[in-house]
């Protein structure tokens, strides 16, 4: 597997003495795979992320980013990169969709049938054919999150990077910007790696899961299960287990021990397999 | 630049008051002007602008060590007189800053609310007889006279600085020998200015500038005029 | 400048101009810019200089931040005395160190004093749309400046901040500003609206309610007053400021031992 | 009951032609009774708050807050509402935390005496003393979140909107928050209106919900329980029923008809009850 992202114990501090330190393991993000990155609010998630894309410098430490030291090179990989910050609102700069999306290949300087065909497509892709034309200013959240990852997207870059990018957005949309990523990862093998606090999406993204704690410390790393499974750490993280975690652990506690499904379908399935044994057990008893 | 950044004590003190006087007389007939819409509604909008345009100083433009006013877009969207209000404000926080002289702001808040004012007053015209399409140009065109205007105003007041004799009294007495037979020397600080050549180079170094900030008030006004058009056309006070 | 930084300063300091009063700073501050302009001795603006940035050392603050932002009109300050160029080096050497002596004296109060309790001072000599104009412009300042930390960095992960393109650069940049301007308006809107609901009445900041002058009023007023009979003394009496070079020495010998005691008790 | 909120059939007007209409039913809500309010992105909840608020004016239809028109008077009504707007940012005004929660009393001419015990009890509930002399810009999203609450808590009002508290919220803070608005309501009676897009959280804060589809119209109202039933209608406003509501439809389906529970702790009983009950049949038989 080739490491797309490199993360070694890495410092940045802010002008105001605020430290973050990325240390514990290395974050590493290999090609394809979908990385969720979890942990209280200020622990320096957008920092991470702020890092990988050059727009921070650490003080310390290794950061590898498709091969290049972001801070020095970024612009060298920048157009394999496809980027949604945490406030979409500032990052749609064009007055028209359209013109928005195309932003990034004009800037990198593509032609102009290529462009149109890019752009085309990938408005397609994300089902915004009517709002081609608007003015993004007046556009709802969910629709302004779908123009930014449009722009982020339409490049076909190697590498996804979202802060945040399902709050502010109704479920409904949520559930289809999830399975449009997981689309794009699946078609492109395009590697993800985002920030969230809604941990019900994360069985539904996650390959790995880090979790991060106060200071930047990456305090653990393992797939949706495994991570959700380490109570303590997860508390030191703010961070809860999904709702389906907690009720099987509740059941536990109950004297029922099912294995643990963190997706409506399996955790149905385990509780009526569980169910229905025990129905066909006393009816034949 | 067409902002002074002319330290203080600097300048003849007769200079410096009749900028703040000026000032004075045209903020009070500004604020009177405005007296008749919302104190409420005005406040959070001049806050606004005039922080836009502190910003945008804080943003250097590279090769040239320029920085952008905004002041004929804040011209264009407040209207003169509340446009005269923000720049004040501006003045007077940069000043805290130490980004131009404290007793200069009278002057300062001259220089540009001149900008704004013409700014304004131009675009209007040129909206008129060009039409409604040509908004760029209309934008920055007047920008762009404006700050050539202001800037006029700027040499002026340099030139305008070494021909009054009065201003020799804290100086000629420094140096009680020379000044016996060199009374009706301006200041010493600026004595010998080659108004000429201030304003050649000036010029020069301004040229750039001018044109970069018409652009920069040219893309902007078509943006704002794409995505918010109701701040642009309607007149404003 | 730097606005978020000297505000944290402002608020995050414990020296004695961070306790004194801002109407006995403000105080200091008018005596040291008459001085400043009053002045036209090149050794006398030095030790003046040199007197300031000691007590920018006294701030317990880093110095030669403040010491940088401070110098941030001397760039202004060259070009003129270019300008204005005789063929005297003592002459661009005045006009740039009043320009620095003036920049590090409001710097001095700004770093030590939070913004509204500066405004406080000056409020009933403004007209109240100006005093509250104050305000609010300060706030959105911040609003403004987080809002165009995220549009820089839009901006450069999409590519819109290119080495040598810089038609490409104006063009997005001024698109930019364009957003900044439409979102502040929104902005500016919303905040109306909010400070109506919270009951927006004219009152923002709290106000001081001693009116003694304490210890640390004291020493700000007692160095402001200093520096200004000095310079008084030489306006008056020509003859004396022959002397100014050893009030430079003294200024700078301050520092030295200033600075000294900084690094060991440190 | 008394009715502090009353609005039948309003119509509002954007200056770029969005029009919504806010009918197909009254939006009412009581003395201390907690209101959530779900809908798609864009169906016009941020307006429907700014509406009550008087931030907007209606063109058409009846609006009563408190007893008044709020586009006409409400500085009348003011004092007795706490409000916390989609961007806490805007919100707050004041440099220092201690004054902007001290805002609001400041400003309706409080005495110094009452100001000081008013600011510092709503600052000890919220258990943010360690804030009280700190920049608001420099805190992180959820700090700032508990500061505008505490603005808003302040004078103890008899009416909060809320729109979109949780967001940017880690799950810890936002349980604490949760916390904190039931305490609010039980002890001062207070009543609430709140906008989320998180589905879980509803359950555990709303007596009453309101669903509002595109356009503004009103399309449903009941408890949790009883709104997340109507699938039809959910999906209709982008709305999907929490998590344990689908795992109990999801069992429903599998033939498993249990009582539907939203909460962790009722959903883990009722399953644990069956399944035990199940088995001392067994181990009975
Ligand atoms: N520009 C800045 N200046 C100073 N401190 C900052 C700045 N940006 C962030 N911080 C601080 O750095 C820390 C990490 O912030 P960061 O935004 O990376 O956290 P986060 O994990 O993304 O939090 P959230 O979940 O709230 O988005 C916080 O303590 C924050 O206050
Ligand atoms: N200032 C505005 N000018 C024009 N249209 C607007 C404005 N604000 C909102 N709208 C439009 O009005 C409609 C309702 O917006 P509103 O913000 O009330 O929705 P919402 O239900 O709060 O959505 P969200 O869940 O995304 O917050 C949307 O179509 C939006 O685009
Ligand atoms: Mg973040
Ligand atoms: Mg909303």
């Amino acid at each position: 597997m080739k490491e797309l992202v490199k993360v070694n114990n890495v410092k940045f501090n802010y002008p105001d003495g605020t430290s973050l330190f990325f240390d514990g393991q290395e974050f590493i993000v290999n090609k394809g795979e979908r990385v969720v990155i979890l942990g209280p609010n200020g622990s320096g998630k957008s920092t991470l992320l702020s890092l990988l894309l050059g727009l921070l410098t650490s003080s310390e430490g290794d950061i590898q980013v498709l091969g290049v030291d972001p801070s020095k090179e970024y612009e060298k990989v920048r157009e394999r990169i496809g980027v949604l910050l945490q406030n979409v609102d500032l990052q749609i700069i064009a007055p028209r969709v359209w013109d928005d999306v195309a932003f990034s290949p004009r800037n990198y300087g593509y032609k102009k049938e290529e462009i149109d065909k890019l752009v085309d497509d990938v408005i397609t892709k994300l089902e915004i054919e009517h709002l081609k034309d608007k003015v993004p200013h007046y556009m709802s959240g969910g629709e302004k999150a779908k123009v930014g990852i449009a722009g982020a997207l339409v490049t076909n870059p190697e590498l996804l990077i979202l802060d945040e990018p399902f709050e502010h957005i109704d479920p409904t949309c949520r559930k289809e910007l999830i399975n449009l990523l997981n689309d794009v990862n699946k078609e492109n093998n395009t590697a993800i790696i985002l920030s969230t606090h809604n941990m019900n999406t994360v069985p539904l993204i996650a390959d790995t899961v880090y979790l991060v704690a106060e200071g930047g410390r990456i305090v653990g790393k393992g797939t949706p299960k495994e991570i959700f499974s380490e109570i303590e750490k997860l508390s030191q993280c703010h961070v809860e287990p999904p709702i389906l975690g907690s009720l099987f652990a509740e059941l536990k506690k109950r004297g029922i021990d099912l294995d643990v499904s963190l997706t409506v379908d399996e955790a149905a399935c385990a509780i009526a397999d569980e169910i229905v044994s025990l129905k066909n057990n006393s009816g034949a008893a | 630049m067409s902002h002074l950044h002319i330290p203080d004590g600097v300048l003849p003190g007769w200079l410096v008051m009749a900028g703040w006087i000026l000032t004075a007389v045209i903020l009070a007939f500004s604020i009177y002007r405005t007296r008749k819409t919302e104190l409420k509604r005005k406040i959070p909008l001049i806050g606004i602008i005039s922080a836009l345009m502190i910003v945008c100083m804080t943003i250097p433009i590279v090769p040239i060590a320029y920085h952008i006013n905004l002041s004929v877009i804040a011209g264009i969207i407040l209207g003169p007189a509340v446009a005269f209000i923000s720049i004040f404000i501006v003045d007077l926080i940069i000043a805290m800053f130490g980004h131009g002289g404290i007793t200069v702001i009278g002057l300062n808040t001259m220089v540009v609310g001149t900008e704004a004012f013409i700014g304004f007053y131009l675009f209007q015209i040129f909206m008129a007889l060009i039409g409604r399409d040509s908004i760029m140009w209309s934008s920055g065109l007047a920008a762009v006279i404006a700050l050539i205007i202001s800037t006029s105003i700027l040499v002026g007041i340099i030139y305008a600085s070494q021909i009054n004799p009065e201003i020799i009294i804290g100086i000629e007495e420094s140096n009680p020998t020379e000044a016996t037979h060199d009374a009706h020397v301006p200041n010493e600080l600026i004595k010998g200015v080659n108004v000429k050549s201030f304003a050649k180079t000036l010029l020069i170094l301004l040229g750039i500038g001018w044109l970069l900030e018409g652009i920069i008030t040219a893309f902007v006004i078509k943006y704002v005029s794409r995505v918010r058009p109701d701040l642009i056309l309607p007149q404003r006070v | 400048m730097d606005v978020a930084i000297i505000d944290y300063y402002a608020n995050h300091g414990n020296s004695f101009l961070h306790k004194a009063k801002a109407f006995w700073k403000i105080v200091f501050v008018a005596l040291l810019i008459t001085s400043i302009i009053l002045t036209n001795e090149f050794y006398l603006l030095l030790g003046i200089y040199f007197a300031l940035v000691t007590i920018a050392v006294w701030t317990k603050l880093p110095v030669t931040k403040i010491v940088t932002i401070a110098a941030y009109p001397a760039i202004f300050a060259l070009i003129f005395a270019f300008l204005v160029w005789n063929g005297s080096w003592i002459r661009a050497g005045v006009i740039i160190f009043k320009a620095l002596s003036a920049a590090l004296t409001m710097v001095l109060l700004i770093v030590t004093t939070s913004y509204p309790e500066v405004f406080n001072v000056i409020r009933p000599i403004m007209p109240r749309i100006i005093a509250e104009g104050l305000f609010v412009t300060y706030r959105s300042v911040f609003i403004l400046l987080e809002l165009t930390d995220q549009l820089i960095k839009g901006l450069k992960v999409r590519g819109g901040i290119t080495r040598r393109k810089y038609i490409a650069n104006i063009k997005n940049f001024s698109s930019g500003i364009g957003l900044l301007l439409v979102r502040g308006f929104d902005i500016s809107e919303k905040f109306y609206g909010v400070m109506n609901i919270r009951g927006y009445g004219g009152r923002i900041s709290y106000e001081r309610t001693n009116s003694f002058i304490t210890l640390n009023d004291g020493i700000a007023l007692v160095l402001g007053i200093l520096i200004f009979t000095v310079v008084i003394v030489t306006v008056i009496r020509k003859s004396l400021l022959e002397f100014s070079v050893y009030i430079l020495a003294l200024s700078i010998i301050a520092l030295v031992i200033s600075s000294i005691y900084k690094q060991f008790s440190t």
